[in-house]
Parts: C-alpha cells; structure tokens; sequence
C-alpha cells in the first residue's frame, strides 16, 4: 500500500515535469495519496484545475489522463475537457469543475444522492479544493447544507499557501480555514498535508465516522505548492524562504526516508522503481502523443444528452 | 379533463411525476409549505426545504442529478438565478460536454416573473433569454395550464437541465388540463394557438392571451393573424416558426422581456435569414423596454406590450385591409 | 432620546398596520432603534425588504414612506422601488436590495469608499441582513473581505427567528450566525434585540469602536417577526407557542414598562404620544394616498446616468 | 503614436485614468501581480488583490461606485462573471432606476474570453450576450489595441457601469496607440474598419479580423465588403449599421459566441426591422455553435467562424460576382 502510494507519487513528478501548461500537484502528492488510501470503490470524489495527484492516486491510467492534457481522443473526456475539468467516473471521480469552488456547490448534491440511495451502500463522498476556493461564499453555503442535511461527506481542503499568484495569508488570516469550519461546527482536523501518513489516518478515521453516523467531516491539509501555478512560471513572485521551508518537507523525500529508517525500502528497490515509474510515463507520453485528435465532424456530440 | 389553474396544474404534474420515479425530489426555500400536498404525499426526504443559499441549492441539484436523482428546484423568483448562475450556466450546462459525455444532468429550476404584482426588478425580470444563450440549458415558459402540467412533466422525464419559468400573472389563469398521467407535451414544439393567414404573430407565456386578444381585434378588420406560442424556447420550433412566416409573409413577435439580445431578436434573425424571400413586410417586435421594471403599478404595466400596440403595428403592415362590415342591427328604442 | 425612540417605533406600528403587502418591522423595532440611535448623520446605512423601522428611526418621513410603498412620485424613489428596495440618499441609506444578501455584497464598497476618504471624516457604514441572508454565501465573503481589509462596517444580523415561511432552526444550528461570525476572528456579539436599551449600548461600543480603529465588528439581535413575512399572512405555519413567548417581550411594551417603572412616563403623556402618532399616520396617509402617480411617459428617465 | 498590445493598451489606459482622477481604483484576484506598473505607481491602496470571491469583489464595487469611488475590477475570465450576477445585473444595473436616479454606478468590469488557449467552456465562453440584454449596463468588446484604449478610458469616465469583454486571442496583437491621454473612444460608435458597397460584414472583437481578411479574399472575386466593428454592444451604433445594409442591402454578421439570442440575432433583427427594404438577400449568421467550448485545440478552433466560410456565405449571396481577372505573369523558366 505505500510503496503504491510512493510509486503513484513519483509517476506524477514526473509526469507533471513533463507536460506543460497544467496546474500541478507537485509538493501536495501526501494529500492526494493520503486521502484516497482511505476510500474504496464505494466512494465517489470530487475534485478540480488541480486533480492530477488525485486521479492517479485513485488509479487513472496515466496514459488517458496525459492524452486528455493534450486534447486527445483518447482521454478521459475524449479530449473536450483538457487538463482542468478531467472527471473519470468509472474511477469514482464523479464531477470535476474548475470554477473556484464549483466543487463544493456540486459535492452536497452528490452526497445527498448517496444518502438517499443512489450510490453503494456506505459510500462515502469527498470534495478537494484549495485555500483560494475557501475564500468563495460557496464554502459557507455547502459546510451549512451538509451539517443540517447529515450529508456523508467528507471536505478536504489542500491549504497549498497559493491562490494562483496570490499568497493566501494577503486574503484570510493564519488560521482562517480551520476557524470557519469549526464555526459549522462538524468535526474538523488541521494536520501536516505533508505527511502521507497522518493525512491517511487522518483521513480514515472521518470516513469511517462518516460511514458511522452518515454526517460530514472536515480536513484542513497543510501543504505547499512547489511549482507555479501554472506552467510554465518563473515563480519570481514567491518568497523563497518560505519556499525552501517548504522544500525541505518534500512528501515524497519525507516518505522515503521513513521508509528507508525503517527498513522497509532499499536504494536499489527505489532505483528499481523510480526506472519502472520512468518506462510507465514514458508509455503514458507515447500512448498520449499517437492518440489521434476528436473528429471536429463530431463537434457537436455531448451537448445534450438523448 | 379538469379545470386547472396554473399553480395548481404545476403541482399536479410535481405530485404525478413522483408518484411515479422515486428518484423525482423537490427543494426550494419554503417548498415544504408552498407545496404542503407534496410534502403530505412524499416526505421531507423528497421535499425539502432548504436554506437561503441559492448556489449551494442549484449546484446540490446538478451534482445529485449527476448520480442518480431528478431534482427539482423552485428557486421563487427569476431574478434569484443570479446566485446559481455558476451551478447552471457552468455545471449543469458545461460539464456533460466538458467530460466528453460522461454525467447527464436531469433536472427542473422553477421561478417566477413578470409583471401584475408591484415588486420591482430584483423580483420581476424576465431573464429567459440569458439562459437560452447559455449551451447545454433547455428553457421552457408556457403560457397555458394544460402546457404547464405537460411540458414540466416532460422536462422531469428529459436528461438534460430545463429551466421553467412562470409568469406571475398567470399563476391563477385557469385551463383545461388532461387528467392523464401520461399527458405530455413534447419540449420543442410550439403551439398554433390560432390560425390565420396574414400576419404570424409569435409569442410566449403571459403575451400570448395578448396576442389571442389582438387577432380577435384583427377580425375586425379582416386580418387574419395566426398566433404561435412557442413554448419551449430551447429547443426552438423552427420549423412551426418558418411554416407560419412563409404562409403569411408578415411577423410580429411580441414578448415582456427587454428587447436586446431576446428571444424576439432570435425569432427576427430565425425569419430573415431562412425564410427571407417570404417576407412581405418589415418584421415588427413588441418588447419590453431595456430598462429594469419599476415597482409602480402605472411604471410595471407600461413594459407589458398591449393588444392596441400589436393591433396598431398590424394595420401598418397592412394598410389597406378593409373593415369588416357587419350588419348594423338596429335596435328599436 | 427615548422618547423620541418610542414615538418611532409607535408611529412604525400603525403605520405598518395600515399599509399592506409589505413585510413589516414589527417586533423589530428595538434593533432598529437601538442601531440607529447610535449612529450619526456622517454614517451611512444599508438596508434590504425589511426597511420601514431603520427608514423611520433615522429620520424618513412616513408620508413620503408610505407613497414610496403605493409606487406614488412623491415616494423617496419616485415609486421605483416600491417597498422593497427603498433608499434614501438624503438620509445617509445609501443602498438597499431586496435581494437576500445583497446589502452584503455592497456593504464593504461603501466602506472602502469611506475608508478612502469618499465619506464625512469618521463615518461608519452600517449593514442591516437578516438570519436568513446569513445562510448566504455572500456573508463568508462580506465578513472575511471586511476583516481583511479593515473596513469600516458594523454588520448587524436581525435574527427574528424566520426566514419567509421558513423557521430558521430548519436551516441552521442554533446558535449558528454568532459561531459563524466568531470564525471571522472579528468581535462579535450576540444580545436581545428586544431591549432597545441594550441594542443602543451594544451599538454604541460598536460604532466607537469602529471609529477608532477603522475594523468591523458584529452584532446579533436575537428578536422576533411578530407578523407574516409579506401583509397579508395568516401565520397558520408559526408555532404559537414559541409567537407567545416573543410577544410576552414585545419590545415597545417592555420599553413602555420600564420608562413606567423610572418614572419617565405618564400614562397621560402615552396617550397623548399615542394621539400624535395616529395624527402623523393619518397625515401621512393622507399625503400618499394623494400623490400623483408617476407620468409613464418618463418610464426610461433614470435607466441610465448622463 | 506608439505600437502597443492589447495588454499594453488596456494598462496604460488605467495607468492614465488612475493619474487622473484619483477616485479610480483597480481591484481583482492578482491584479497587484499582474498589473505591477500600477501597484508601483498608485500604491497598494488603489490596486488592491482580493480574495478568491468574485461575488463580493463584484458587490464591492458597486458599493464604492455609489458612494464615490471609480472602481475597475479585474474578474479574469469571464465565465466567473457567473458568479458577480447579483452584483452586476440585480445591484449595478438596476439599483440607480429603481432608487429612482438617486445613485450612479460609475464602475468598470474587465474580463477575457475566447477561443485560442485550450482551456475549456469554464474558461472560455463568450457570455457577453447576457449582459446586454441586461437593463442598466453597458458592454464594450474592442478589437484594436487603440480601441481598447480609447474605450476603456471612457469607461472609466461613463458613470454606469461598463463591462469589457477581451478576446484572449487579441492580447498580444499589436497596433498603433494615441500616446494622447485625451484620446478617448466614444461608447456607442461602430467603426467602419473597412468601406465596401456590395455586402456589410458585422462583427466584433477577434472576429472583426477574420472579417477584414475576408474582405480582402473577396477582393479577389471582385466583391467590394464593407466590415463593421461594432466595439460598443451596448449602446448599439445601430446607426452605422443601418446605414451600411442600406448602402449593400446584403448582411452577415459574425461572432464567435453561440448564435441562439446573441449579438448577432439582434443585428439580424435589426436589419430586418428597420432596413427591410434595402435587404436584397437572406440575412447570414455565421456564429459559434450551441456548445460549450471544448478544451481540445481542433475542437476550439471548430468553432471559430474562418474566413472560408465568410467567403463562401458572401459568394452565395452574390453568385454572379466575377473573379477580378488578374494579368499572368509568366514567370521565365
Ligand atoms: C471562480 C474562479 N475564480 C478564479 C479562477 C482562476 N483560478 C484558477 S485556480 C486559482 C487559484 C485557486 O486557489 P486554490 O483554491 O487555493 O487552489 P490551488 O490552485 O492553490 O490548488 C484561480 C484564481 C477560477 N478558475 N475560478
Ligand atoms: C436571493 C433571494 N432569495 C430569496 C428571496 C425571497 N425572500 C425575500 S425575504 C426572504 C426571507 C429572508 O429572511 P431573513 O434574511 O431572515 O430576513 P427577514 O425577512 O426575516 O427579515 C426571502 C426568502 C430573495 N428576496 N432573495
Ligand atoms: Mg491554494
Ligand atoms: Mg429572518
């Protein structure tokens, strides 16, 4: 399980070093790994510009989701949705948006759904958005719908310290997030985002309080967003104190290190895996760049359905 | 058959259309009491109140009818759409498309306007055209109970988001309205609801009577003018649309909404692009004015078009209609 | 003062009692009183469909109120507005929407206006919303942005326990909007709106406040909607129970027994008060009954600035 | 005169209206990052970065507007305008009416759509429609760097509220630029970007080029277009639009937003109204599809109106134009 984990990570790194003009996750790949470790195929998640980790961590094909970065119709969208709005819903990824906040307008509905029993039983809902999406008056909206309607579903907020080029702590005070949740008065936890770890024991124990009790939780993941916005960025915007704090936290050096101390991963295992995570991107990118282009003839597909 | 009036046939196509999909739900702010029968028949599971929070409300029904419901949601008053805007024109309109037809989004917004009762422009505006710009939406605004009862039933049953919109004014006109369950009126179609030969008249919702009241007038003066309702405003009726025009080679479209970029303007541009050689007289519309409508009674009811208006315009296109003589019966005094 | 305070409220009473198809203030009147007592005339005020008891206590003519509501030219709006988006420039209510939240979203605009120098030397703005509109998201967003940028606003929430035909314990915790605000980091209070001497001692703290250090504070009234949420309404959906209780503490009577009580007031000088008052209605009455409608010919005046 | 982009000529008409009236503030999500030279010379004060919360950014500034600032807000793209509805359409387009004039809403929108970067329908979708057919707002959509400019300075100085749609696609065109800061473009005047006598082009913003390169094309078949750049949506030239289907009594409007109640339709419609006469051939639109804006690039660029297709529209409506016959030259071998 965690050297899964670990191995989805890296596959991301690379991955997102190597195909431009996204939103990365890179530096948050513990959220992303930590969460969804907690989730079975019961569960259905929601998330948004800054799904790449989350996909993968919940086991999308690397291949289909770089064909969907590039357009292509091999995508999980068929290439309509780009890198910003991937949904996969044979993977549980049920609704993406990448308005600011969609996510959270849309994820009460599917949760009440699951409540009123269109989904598996015990199925549980989970929405990720950013720090920037919590300044967004839909915040207030959806934490208020899913405690009075005892809505399974669990919010995960990736406080990355960014808002595109805004540092969020110029649009909210230090402690905000957590403080506006708890005022909703659900069960909150603020913990190091950074911690594959503690994010998925974190994570497990609200979504088997969730599956419990049926009523929402709230994560506040403290993490940070190595790379720009989105790439390419020079980041000449970014205080690099705080950025080299950062850097020394790295997930997926965190993680191997752990391992390392505890024995349970060799220099050479990890060589072993960091060649196969490169073979498999490198896959990815030729499944993706031979995937051919959608059939402009068929333009006007999917707009409505029948 | 039975008589109906307006609020009363909406209910009735709400209480059948649950009776019928379990998966069918009612939200709205103050529904519970609004629409206590539903709530009688069906439970607070399925008829729910909500908070005053009309983002979350709309977005709640695209991500349930995302996996697996069919919400509907009264959101009171058009003007309040403003707030769910993102669910509707982002959501609900986009994200089929966006994930290369992945979720279907079948879904119901109910809210009011127009003008009759006095309460300014944040109540009554009559928006319709902003969503039937919008891709992915389908809007309806019918001007009968029986359409009422029929189209909402339909859009319940349609995989896609509809928005319904009720003039005010109408809610307590009564109807004939079938009694059958399975009474449906197809999403696209528009109604002739008078036939005539000289002049097409196009219209939807509480303008329509007013152009059934005009072609009356009309008679007077030997025009025949034929009266289209067009219903379902996306999808449009084209082809009713350019039957009547090439027939009748002369069209007035009449509506309250505010003329730039409405639904009077797609109708004008519909005519002279496909049914341009038919066309005998400059196209005329009849709209409300660009302005926000005032709260005063004399203001509100100065933006509604008016048959003298319609029947004024018609006399200009055809000017040399004659009279109709009728036999002057003389009453003995 | 006090007297004065009551003769508004009094005078909001009948008049509300006489004028249909408007949501009344009455029950209300103590929180108006209480806040506009504490302000002066460099304030500013925004208000939303429940207006009549702010309009009044700040000074509004109830002739000019009244033909406002029947949609006469005489109206503070020429007829415009009607009763639900009245304002009154000349009396410092800049901007009022009947749109739930509405007063929210404009709120820290007029603040900013005053904090950079568009406003008297000192001025605050006060925004008047009820429990309902705190659902909205705009709230998160009124309070987080005014707190940010340290604005000049006293938020004041009339919590009257409904919200149209909604009671608000449906839609919220109970003590929902003072956790909601607290989260805010902003100081906040919650007191009886009923007692209209509390209400101008909490204001008045508030409002100096404000005015020496330029940031927002927050005040809950805790009151009651005595009447239906738009004349006429039979009230067949309120819980009477919980209606007697609240009428118990009507704050005109409350107000009336303790002035009684310190001896400040006769019965004699009541009934005398009482006589003006319904002169004054009758007056205004009068006066908008007889102003003219406004001439449709000019139906497009004012859609746009010159 | 200097050479300028888009981008260029947008900062420094604020740069210029800031100097000038210090009542003028920008405000948006990084426009303290984005629009550097302004934080430097006008101070964090004035060019503030906001939250993430397009609503009350929205409302803000329509609360400042009516107590005394000039505010602009950067919304970025304009699909967030969903969420600033309230703000514009309910406060900033209708409070000033229905206050009865007591309150001016001097504020400017700026935000970018268009096909040309990939990034889907929640990025790019030309909505501008909607606002125009809103009561109370003005909306401009330039398509030369000095018309940007020129328009947003008098946006800036228009005492209702302006929005400014940009085509992402225009932002590093470049033209020449008054250096004047008195160079202003009026709202509400159409430009005739270029004279012809058999056909009139309508459009706006990028499309205004695709229509210029298809007057040059049409050259070729001997077919003289008129190209009209309408800048201002509201207030409508209609004027100059009149005036040159009158001249041509041949139209076609093109845009790439989605056809159903767009620009387009009420130009189609106002041709139809006011100039039946003059028009000797169908009406042509040629617009974006009823879709959402698909991410992929052959896809987005689908739906972009070519000049191929204006050709071919145009050629349609003239099929006995000859082809300029052009002398050989034979190249020696
Ligand atoms: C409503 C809206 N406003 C602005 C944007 C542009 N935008 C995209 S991502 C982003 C930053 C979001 O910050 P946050 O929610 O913290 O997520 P992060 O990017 O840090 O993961 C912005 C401003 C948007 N997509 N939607
Ligand atoms: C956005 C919006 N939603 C719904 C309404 C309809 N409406 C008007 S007042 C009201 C109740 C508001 O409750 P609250 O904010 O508590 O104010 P109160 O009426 O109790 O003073 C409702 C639902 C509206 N005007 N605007
Ligand atoms: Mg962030
Ligand atoms: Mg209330």
């Amino acid at each position: 399980m965690l050297i899964r984990a670990y191995e989805e990570r890296l596959a991301l790194m690379q991955q997102n070093n190597g195909v431009p003009g996204t939103c990365t996750s890179v530096g948050q790949e513990a959220c992303a790994v930590g969460v969804l470790g907690a989730l079975d195929s019961r569960d259905r998640i929601i998330t948004n510009h800054r799904s790449a980790a989350h996909l993968l961590a919940r086991g999308a094909d690397p291949g289909r989701l770089m064909a969907e970065v590039l357009g292509r119709v091999d995508g999980y969208c068929g290439g309509h949705s780009g890198s910003l709005h991937v949904s996969a819903r044979e993977l549980g990824v049920v609704l993406t948006s990448t308005i600011v906040g969609g996510g959270l307008s849309l994820a009460p509905g599917v949760a009440l759904a699951q409540k009123m029993g269109q989904g598996e039983e015990g199925g549980v809902v989970v929405v990720f958005f950013g720090d920037g999406a919590a300044c967004e008056g839909i915040l207030h909206e959806s934490l208020n719908l899913a405690v009075q309607w005892q809505l399974p579903l669990l919010f995960v907020c990736e406080n990355n310290q960014w808002q595109a080029y805004v540092h969020r702590l110029e649009t909210m005070a230090d402690d905000a997030i957590y403080r506006w949740a708890c005022g909703h008065g659900l069960d909150t936890q603020r913990i190091d985002g950074n911690d594959s770890d503690l994010v998925l024991e974190a994570a497990r124990q609200a979504v088997g309080a969730i599956r419990a009790d049926g009523r929402p939780r709230f994560l506040e993941l403290l993490t940070y967003r190595q790379r720009g916005h989105l790439e390419p960025d020079d980041l000449a915007y970014v205080d690099q104190v705080e950025r080299q704090r950062w850097l020394k936290r790295d997930p997926i050096a965190l993680m191997q290190a752990r391992l390392k101390a505890e024995g349970l991963l060799q220099d050479k295992e990890l060589r072993t895996i960091e060649e196969q995570i490169h073979r498999q991107t490198d896959t990815a990118q030729a499944f993706a760049e031979a995937s051919p282009w959608p059939d402009p003839q068929k333009l006007l597909q999917h707009v409505y359905a029948g | 058959m039975s008589i109906l009036n307006v609020e009363q046939a909406i209910n009735q196509a709400l209480q059948e259309e649950m009776h019928r999909d379990s998966r069918v739900m009612v939200m709205g702010e103050g529904v519970a009491k609004s629409r206590a029968a539903l709530l009688a028949s069906f439970g607070p599971q399925r008829v729910r109140n909500t908070p005053l929070a009309e983002a979350v409300i709309s977005g709640t029904a695209v991500g349930a009818a995302a996996t697996g419901l069919r919400p509907v949601v009264d959101l009171l008053f058009a003007p309040f759409l403003t707030y769910a805007m993102d669910a509707l024109v982002n959501s609900a309109g986009k994200l089929r498309y966006l994930s290369g037809g992945q979720h279907e989004f079948p879904l119901v917004t109910l809210s009011m306007t127009g003008a009759g009762w006095c309460v300014g422009a944040q109540h009554n505006h009559n928006l319709e055209a902003m969503f039937v710009h919008a891709p992915g939406l389908k809007v309806v605004m019918p001007s009968t109970p029986a359409d009422f009862k029929g189209l909402i039933k339909t859009a319940i049953r349609d995989n896609n988001p509809v928005l319904v919109f009720t003039d005010l004014s109408l809610l307590h006109a009564s109807g004939e309205v079938p009694d059958e369950t399975e009474f449906l009126v197809p999403l696209g179609k528009a109604a002739v609801s008078r036939e005539g030969t000289d002049v097409t008249l196009v219209s939807y919702a509480k303008t329509v009577n007013i152009c059934l009241e005009s072609a009356k007038q009309l008679e007077e003066f030997g025009i025949s003018a034929e009266v289209i309702d067009l219903r379902s405003l996306k999808p449009l009726d084209e082809e009713t649309v350019l039957r009547s025009v090439r027939k009748t080679g002369r069209l007035v479209i009449v509506q309250e909404a505010s003329g730039l970029c409405g639904m009077a303007a797609e109708i004008a541009a519909l005519a002279v692009t496909r049914a341009f050689e038919a066309l005998r007289a400059p196209v005329v519309r009849l709209t409300g004015p660009d302005a926000p409508a005032a709260a005063s009674w004399v203001l509100e009811q100065a933006t509604v078009p008016t048959a003298g208006k319609i029947v004024q315009a018609v006399r200009e296109m055809l000017p040399h209609a004659a009279p109709v003589v009728r036999q002057q019966i003389v009453q003995p005094a």
